[in-house]
């Protein structure tokens, strides 16, 4: 046990030593007593003029963008209108345009931005509802188009008594993983070049929706599933421009999994016979 | 008047439960015509949260046994549990483990292939099915991509349901507001399943989403059902500060230790043989007695803590099966878990009651049914496992989507719903609530309530503090907080949220009368006035109904099939 | 289900073309992206323009060298090293990207550790942005060398 | 549908690389005559032009880099608006620009070849 008394006291001592600015190994921090929210405020329904409200909020080291829009919603002014709700990353809720760029408001602390002033823009490239929040249906439906879920006549156990999974290793699982922590919070879909301007391009998490399926040893769909993304608006449209991955804050890889899938259509990338076994039920 | 929108089936809640429900009853008839309707998006649930795993028996051949799961949960439960739900739930897990394999869920593997599980807090043997750290989320991405599937499965994102309409002790519907729109409709159905989760955001400092909050129970207890067992509210040991985000029981499975300021495992002195494995309400009771005897940390926010140790994991480790750990205590904590100990804190993380229903999910009114957390089929009794809660909104899912499906199809057309219920639910909401004009901010009065329950309704409860609670929470309905400043149709998140304050307060009340009535400790219920269990006067469920004036309380009886009551120990 | 779809999608709140034009909040794949375009069309625009300069030899000798006229004044030359500038770099990068939209130069999947870079976006890529740009700076000293002295 | 996209991008990569190919070989043939200004005098042009194997190498460095260039033009159309008469407008006005600049081209090629 001494040795653990040792290893938190040494560990303290470190923290103390450390700079508060330090604490995040990943950006550095700042830390400040006020900043000025800044939030876009309209109504599209009401065809009201976008304006931008400032806020002034108190702010803690540990507090995230989303905790200063519920702070400003609680006691400033109750009417903003912000969609959120896991305020843990894994939901995908709170996706919105921070000085300028899409981030999760939930994911990005304060002390993570530079500056004063923090600006908070609904997402573009999603039709506008109201201040922050935007309309998703586009975007889920381009997700169904790409059939994301496993095409296999086994899919359904249809004997009860003769349970087994099919075989993966964790190298199969691997292939596909990385794609499949996708959120759906249409950050990549905001960022996206092609996305801002051709309505019907299914966009990076949709294609890399494709790529998740197609690379999963359980699913038989394996061509069907190239020549459904092979269209004038389809995976064709994607440039590299990179900035899906840039934005993902799920490290999916949008942009890795398109261009993987774009090798197995050009055929740079064999489609050797993938489908996995079932385990015999013993 | 409000449109009415027709279905077969109509569920409320697409978390685990609603989804899953949602396949069982599209496969079951593909004629149905099914709403899946959701304040939410529906893939947005809370049950994305999920973290460490989800029980089942898999591997028989190595030693595992189905009694070995159903006796682990009974235990668990305090011996409140409902033996004959506890033996289907383990009977009819397996087959959802496989059938989540079947559909995609990326579960964590052996070297050969097979799907690995991994150990959880008192269970006599690694049962929890894990995906890394993030069980959850891979379930329901799993679940919502299968529904996709299914043409006869209609998705209503972001519409937030407000009543239960029906006709003597018949389901007919519900009300709903559009958020997009603000419009307010009906939909019919000669069927439904509640499934709206958790109501954990009644507390302060918790691990639930913010879209956490009681109005489906209370959508429930206002049409006249009844709350089952509301005074169990689980307290998970690990909370990270301030935030109250999870550290999966994982992290313990995993090997992680518990440690005080003396840089002790504490445990050991509280559960000798499980140590940090116990189940939960004994871990998290260990942890208040060790920081209200002074051996806690002090957080930089100012609360009391203790400090969960992963460090001698390894970094291998803990990027392979704990990543999402590793993630949110840099991002959250700012720590990092591969070199030290991260503070954490008991945090509420799970109602073990809920809507009434039987064995078989159906509550009170024909018709309808109730599954996933919001329901209380008494599988967890007075305390549940880790990674049975998961299983548990599978399988009922799964049972009530199919019994759901078979009574609507044997029930095509719903006769004329009673406008006089849509009438009153109108006046309800919109001339109770949204047109009032109360004086008091909403947003203070949730702050006082759910600090009021992090002080009198926590891991250890007395008569003094309950009652003091109670009389808080009824002074707080009391007061004129009633009104939404924002008047704008359009995505109200005001308006949405005072009717949500209106549940947590009904609510709370009903917690806190339950735990007033018990006065015994079972489970996660710890009264440190009558500090032992009371098999004579108190083996039973509390069931409260909704009066004019204080809640109606009375009792029901446990089901015992094989296994005694008798003390717990680990 | 039809209850109010209609009027969110008046207002699509697409970038458009600004997203095209302004490449600067997301790093060097995106510049990459807004470069090769913008070359390609320049060149594009260069190649009908030249197509017709060249056609000139058709209408006598005279014609001919009014066309010269044009491309042998400092502006003119200016015009050329860009076209050699742009040249390289387009077919530069455009070897890159041919690999890279196979998939070839990437990286594999796997499981990425906090905090997630993508391995789509690694130093390669990178430097093979660079090179093409570097290369063109090259080729356009060279260009200039050759053009402000052959006089 | 004629091509399938994937078909269409094949094309517009290999057109790339061959044209890079061949106006590199063009380059070095201009490369070998003495001087620049020189090059470009008219009857060295024309004289160019009598050298059979050359003027192959100019048509096909016209074709490749019209094919490329019109493909590409018609990808970035392709993303800016989408409606049905558009694309088809597209489509047609790429298959036109590409021929006519080939054709307009090659003109030039044959005559200069035949012009004294
Ligand atoms: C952080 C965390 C980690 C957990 N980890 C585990 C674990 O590892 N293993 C395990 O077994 N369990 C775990 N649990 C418990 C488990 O996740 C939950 O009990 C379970 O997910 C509940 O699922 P559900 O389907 O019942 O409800 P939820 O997923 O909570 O869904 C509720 C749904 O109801 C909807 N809804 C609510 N009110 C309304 C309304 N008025 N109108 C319309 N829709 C409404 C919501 O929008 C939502 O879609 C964890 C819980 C938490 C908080
Ligand atoms: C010299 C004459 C050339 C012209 C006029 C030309 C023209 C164009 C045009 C207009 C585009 C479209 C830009 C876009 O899609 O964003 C383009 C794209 C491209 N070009 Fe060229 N190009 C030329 C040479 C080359 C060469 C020599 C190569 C390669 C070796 C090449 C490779 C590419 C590639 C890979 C693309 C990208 C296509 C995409 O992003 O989908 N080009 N070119
Ligand atoms: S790929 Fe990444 S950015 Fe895009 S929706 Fe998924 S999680 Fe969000
Ligand atoms: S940003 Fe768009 S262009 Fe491709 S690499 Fe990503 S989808
Ligand atoms: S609130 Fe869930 S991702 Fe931010």
């Amino acid at each position: 046990m001494n040795q653990i008394i040792k290893k938190i006291r040494m560990l303290e001592k470190k923290n103390n030593q450390k700079d508060m600015t330090k604490i995040n190994n990943t950006k550095a921090e700042t830390s400040r007593q006020m900043v000025v929210l800044n939030v876009y405020r309209a109504n599209t329904h009401r065809n009201d003029l976008p304006r931008v409200e400032k806020f002034q909020i108190p702010v803690q080291r540990w507090m995230t963008v989303l905790d200063a829009l519920l702070f400003a919603k609680s006691y400033l002014d109750s009417s903003i209108a912000i969609r959120y709700s896991c305020r843990m990353a894994s939901c995908g809720s709170c996706g919105m345009k921070i000085n300028g760029v899409p981030k999760l408001a939930c994911y990005t602390k304060i002390s993570e931005l530079q500056g004063n002033t923090i600006t908070c823009e609904p997402l573009s490239n999603f039709p506008h509802i109201r201040d922050l929040v935007t309309d998703f249906s586009q975007f889920f439906e381009h997700h169904k188009e790409m059939a994301p879920f496993i095409h296999n006549n086994n899919a359904d156990i249809k004997d009860e008594n003769k349970l087994s999974e099919f075989k993966q290793t964790p190298q199969d699982v691997d292939n596909y993983l990385q794609f499949s922590y996708c959120i759906k919070c249409g950050l990549c879909y905001s960022a996206c070049p092609t996305v801002a301007t051709d309505t019907k391009f299914p966009g990076p998490q949709a294609l890399s929706q494709a790529y998740r399926y197609y690379a999963d040893t359980r699913d038989d769909l394996s061509n069907r599933r190239l020549n459904a993304v092979d269209g004038k608006h389809g995976i064709w449209r994607c440039h590299f421009a990179g900035s899906c991955s840039k934005v993902c804050p799920k490290g999916v890889d949008p942009a890795l999994g398109i261009q993987l899938l774009r090798g197995h259509i050009m055929g740079y990338s064999r489609n050797e016979n993938k489908i996995a076994k079932l385990r015999d039920p013993t | 008047m409000a449109d009415t929108i027709s279905h077969d089936l109509i569920i409320i809640g697409s978390g685990l439960a609603g989804l899953r429900a949602a396949i069982s009853a599209a496969s079951t008839h593909d004629s149905l015509n099914i709403a899946v309707v959701a304040k939410v998006q529906v893939m947005r649930s809370h049950s994305v949260s999920a973290e460490g795993g989800t029980a089942a028996v898999i591997f028989e051949e190595e030693g595992d046994n189905k009694e070995s799961h159903i006796y682990d949960t009974i235990k668990g439960s305090d011996f409140l549990a409902d033996q004959d739900v506890a033996e289907l739930l383990v009977r009819s897990m397996p087959f959802e483990i496989y059938q989540l394999e079947h559909w995609g869920m990326p579960w964590s593997r052996r070297e050969n292939g097979r799907i690995d599980q991994r150990k959880f807090g008192g269970y006599s043997f690694p049962r929890a099915t894990y995906a890394q750290d993030k069980v959850g989320f891979y379930e329901m991405q799993t679940l919502y991509d299968t529904c996709l599937k299914y043409d006869n499965i209609h998705f209503y994102n972001e519409w937030f349901c407000t009543s239960i309409l029906s006709d003597a002790k018949d389901f007919r519907g519900v009300t709903a507001i559009e958020m997009k729109s603000g419009d307010f409709v009906k939909f019919k159905a000669p069927a439904g399943i509640i499934c709206t989760g958790g109501a954990g955001r009644i507390y302060s400092f918790s691990t639930y989403a913010y879209s956490s909050t009681p109005d489906g129970l209370d959508m429930a207890y206002r049409a006249g059902l009844a709350l089952k067992d509301m005074e169990f509210v689980q307290f998970h040991p690990t909370g990270i500060l301030p935030s109250g985000i999870l550290i999966t029981e994982g992290a313990r499975g995993e090997g992680g230790y518990l440690i005080n300021n003396q840089g002790e495992r504490f445990m050991k002195k509280y559960a000798p043989t499980k140590l940090e494995l116990a189940s939960r309400d004994v871990v998290s009771r260990a942890m208040m007695r060790e920081i209200q005897e002074g051996r806690g940390f002090k957080h930089e926010s100012g609360v009391d803590c203790l400090k969960i140790d992963l460090s001698h994991l390894g970094e291998d480790n803990i990027k392979k099966r704990l990543a999402g750990i590793r993630e949110i205590g840099i991002k959250f904590s700012g720590i990092d878990v591969i070199e030290e100990p991260i503070e954490i804190r008991p945090v509420c993380h799970y109602m073990m009651g809920g809507i009434h229903t039987n064995i078989n999910g159906a509550t009170e009114m024909t018709g309808l049914w109730a599954a996933g957390e919001a329901a209380c089929n008494s599988l967890h009794g007075a305390n549940r496992l880790g990674a049975n809660s998961t299983s548990e909104c599978l399988v009922w899912g799964r049972i009530t989507g199919r019994l759901a499906a078979e009574y609507a199809v044997d029930h095509p057309s719903v006769s004329s719903i009673s406008q006089h219920q849509v009438i009153e639910e109108e006046k309800r909401i919109y001339d109770g609530l949204f047109r009032s004009r109360g004086q008091v901010n909403p947003y203070e009065i949730r702050k006082e309530l759910t600090d009021t329950m992090d002080a009198k309704a926590h891991i250890f409860r007395n008569e003094k503090d309950l009652a003091e609670g109670l009389k808080k929470v009824r002074h707080l309905k009391q007061q004129a907080w009633k009104h939404v400043d924002d008047h704008a149709k359009e995505y109200n998140t005001n308006f949405i949220n005072v009717m949500e304050i209106d549940s947590m307060l009904r609510t709370a009340e009903i917690v806190l009368a339950g735990a007033f009535n018990r006065r015994e400790s079972r489970g996660a219920h710890a009264r440190t006035d009558y500090p032992n269990r009371d098999d004579i006067n108190f083996l039973k469920h509390t069931i409260g109904y909704l009066t004019t004036q204080e809640p109606k309380m009375s009792w029901h009886p446990v089901t015992f099939t094989r296994y005694a009551p008798m003390e717990r120990k680990y | 289900m039809k209850i109010s779809n209609e009027w969110v999608n008046n207002r699509e709140n697409r970038e458009g073309i600004k997203g095209w034009l302004n490449p600067s909040r997301y790093g060097w794949e995106r510049i990459s992206y807004w470069f090769q375009r913008l070359t390609g069309v320049f060149l594009l625009v260069y190649f009908i323009g030249h197509v017709y300069e060249t056609s000139s030899l058709l209408r006598g000798e005279n014609a001919w060298n009014a066309m010269l006229e044009i491309t042998q004044t400092p502006g003119g030359h200016i015009f050329l090293i860009l076209v050699i500038g742009t040249s390289t770099f387009h077919s530069t990068n455009g070897i890159r990207l041919i690999f890279t939209h196979g998939g070839k130069g990437l990286g594999n999947p796997g499981r990425p550790d906090y905090p997630y870079d993508a391995i789509s976006l690694n130093y390669r890529q990178r430097s093979g942005i660079w090179v093409a740009l570097i290369l063109a700076a090259i080729a356009m000293l060279y260009g200039s060398a050759v053009l402000f002295s052959g006089k | 549908m004629m091509f399938k996209e994937s078909q269409i991008m094949k094309i517009h990569y290999t057109t790339g690389l061959a044209a890079l190919f061949v106006v590199a070989v063009h380059i070095i043939v201009r490369l070998m005559t003495p001087s620049f200004s020189l090059s470009l005098l008219y009857e060295n042009v024309i004289n160019n032009y009598h050298n059979i194997p050359y003027s192959i190498l100019l048509e096909s460095i016209l074709i490749l880099i019209a094919i490329h260039g019109f493909n590409g033009l018609r990808i970035i159309l392709l993303e800016l608006r989408q409606n049905k008469p558009w694309e088809d407008g597209i489509t047609i006005f790429t298959i036109a620009a590409t021929i006519s600049i080939i054709a307009y081209g090659t003109r030039t090629i044959l005559v200069a070849n035949w012009l004294g």
